[in-house]
């Protein structure tokens, strides 16, 4: 829908309303961590700052003359491969698939035994991946530094001449 | 917003509800969903809506703008400093079983709860720096499409 | 008959999350708007979360947040949450990108009175040639 | 009982969602955003119940304290055209 709509305020409430559909989606999908992290900054943060955005550039879109045809076979070309390669895979929920067999359980086994805490997922973020974790951390760090220095107030073309 | 009185009363009872739902997100996150990612936002969303309606600067009053520029890099300091720790007590790298070698289980514990913080900090301050960088500029070009 | 309707119920779930991951990809590519191609690619991203998070999933299982604190018990199954590990950090990370990205949006705006690719690529090719034209007046002189 | 709660539940989003994309005015998405979110929240604490977890409240809990931040920006910004007051500093200080 954000095909059609011209009005940008309409495109920024949908992906407000996109964010929550996928995060019930994740709770229905056992992630409940994850769609704790999708609710609170769909919620929170991203439309904010999309306004802000808005604010600071257009409200409205302008026409468009692209060609349509060209990234409408792209798009079908890339969707049936991925299709093609889904083919192989297990079935939806399966239990004998090889994304479940190893790591996971393992987890999930040694994580109360080796921490006392309930919650796998935290035991996995904060100790068994913790260099991952601490990447992660440096990476945000970096965009908000980066964000930092380009809204800044340094000089732009205009302001020189 | 000056003529916003329901609004503003409702701020100001409503941040502390979320700090304070922050917190627990923070430090229960063992136990339930959640952890410093989750909690970073949280924060960060209270001090944006009090942005929104109280104002920018009465919010830079409480948070300067320094000040959050700078705490960003204090949690990342945090979560390197406890893997530093485990090295100086002859352990590997964010290996806590240093913090407390005759119980490795607590150790564990209290180390997930110290990166979790140096987590939540690091998020929180990087949201409310990214809020006030979009927020503390003026348009400089006038649209047109008004 | 049976096992063609078992394979097409239990690949179904993957199709849609590639179905949606190509409309973001078609916003990125057809449209020229630069905050709708920041909207496309939020899409795209949060399907790719959503597959990641579907092939944790286990049918009958929960969320794994342990429910009694005996470990390795088989009577309760829990979903694998080393694809939960993963996205949940990836999710604040997107979030912190998409702020580089409209940050970098504004500057565009500031820079080229635009936010429209066409506009913006015209403006390069006049500013390119303004260039070419003036290196050669100099390198004949 | 749980199950005709989600399927009436269901059948709301699906009107709220047609209202947020065919809605004419601002305002009549504004109010459809809020009632989904409302609406979320419902459907969040209810799934918790039904897959026996009643620990997922946590996530209806965050819902129902962020989801209005979204709607007061979208409303500020349509009544004064910003979402900091720079603006409004700037003509302060020209008085």
């Amino acid at each position: 829908m954000a095909l059609t709509l011209k009005h940008l305020f309409a495109v920024i409430m949908l992906s407000g309303a996109f964010s929550l559909v996928s995060a019930m989606l994740f709770v229905v999908m056992d992630a409940v961590d994850v769609a704790f992290t999708e609710a609170a900054v769909g919620a929170g943060v991203s439309t904010v700052l999309m306004l802000a955005t808005m604010a600071l550039t257009v409200r409205v879109q302008k026409e468009t003359k692209k060609p349509i045809l060209l990234p409408l076979v792209v798009v079908c070309l890339v969707g049936v491969l991925l299709i093609y390669g889904t083919l192989d895979m297990p079935n939806f929920g399966a239990f004998d698939s090889p994304a479940q067999a190893h790591l996971g359980s393992t987890y999930l086994n040694i994580t109360y035994k080796d921490m006392g805490i309930p919650n796998v997922v935290t035991g996995i973020l904060a100790s068994y991946r913790g260099y991952d974790t601490l990447g992660e951390t440096v990476v945000v760090l970096t965009a908000g530094l980066g964000v930092i220095l380009l809204l800044s107030g340094l000089k732009g073309r205009k302001d020189k001449e | 917003m000056k003529h916003h009185l329901i609004l503003k009363v409702i701020t100001k009872f409503m941040v502390g509800v979320i700090v304070l739902f922050g917190l627990y997100v923070q430090f229960h996150g063992d136990y339930s969903p959640g952890g410093g990612f989750q909690a970073g936002v949280i924060i960060a969303a209270a001090f944006i809506l009090y942005g929104i309606v109280m104002g920018l600067e009465n919010v830079q009053k409480v948070m300067p703008i320094w000040f959050a520029q700078k705490a960003a890099a204090l949690g990342v300091l945090v979560y390197a400093l406890t893997g530093v720790f485990s090295i100086i007590f002859g352990f590997e790298f964010l290996n806590y079983h240093a913090i407390s070698p005759e119980h490795p289980k607590h150790g564990q514990h209290y180390g997930i709860i110290l990166v979790e913080l140096g987590v939540g900090i690091t998020v929180t301050f990087v949201m409310i720096a990214i809020y006030y960088s979009f927020a503390g500029r003026t348009p400089r070009l006038d649209d047109k499409e008004w | 008959m049976d096992s063609n309707l078992n394979f097409i119920f239990g690949h179904l779930p993957y199709w849609l999350f590639i179905i949606l991951m190509l409309s973001g990809l078609f916003i990125v590519v057809s449209r020229g708007n630069l905050i709708k191609k920041i909207v496309g690619l939020n899409i795209f991203q949060t399907s790719v979360f959503m597959f990641y998070i579907s092939i944790g999933k286990m049918k009958g299982g929960t969320a794994p947040i342990l429910l009694d604190k005996s470990a390795n018990n088989s009577a309760v199954i829990y979903s694998n949450p080393l694809p939960h590990v993963l996205i949940l950090t990836a999710i604040v990370v997107g979030i912190a990108t998409t702020a580089l990205g409209l940050a970098l949006i504004i500057k565009i705006r500031e820079e080229y009175d635009s936010v429209e690719e066409d506009d913006i690529q015209k403006m390069d090719q006049k500013d390119l040639m303004k260039y070419n034209k003036k290196n050669v007046l100099e390198t004949n002189s | 009982m749980f199950y005709v709660a989600t399927i009436s539940i269901v059948i709301s989003f699906i009107m709220v969602l047609i209202r947020l994309f065919l809605g004419p005015t601002l305002y009549d998405r504004v109010l459809a955003l809020n009632a989904f979110g409302t609406l979320a929240v419902l459907m969040i604490s209810i799934v918790g119940f039904l897959f026996g977890r009643p620990d997922f409240l946590d996530i209806a809990l965050l819902y129902a304290l962020l989801n209005f931040i979204g709607t007061i920006a979208i409303l500020k910004f349509f009544r004064y055209k910003e979402i900091g007051d720079k603006k409004a500093l700037s003509r302060k200080k020209a008085q």
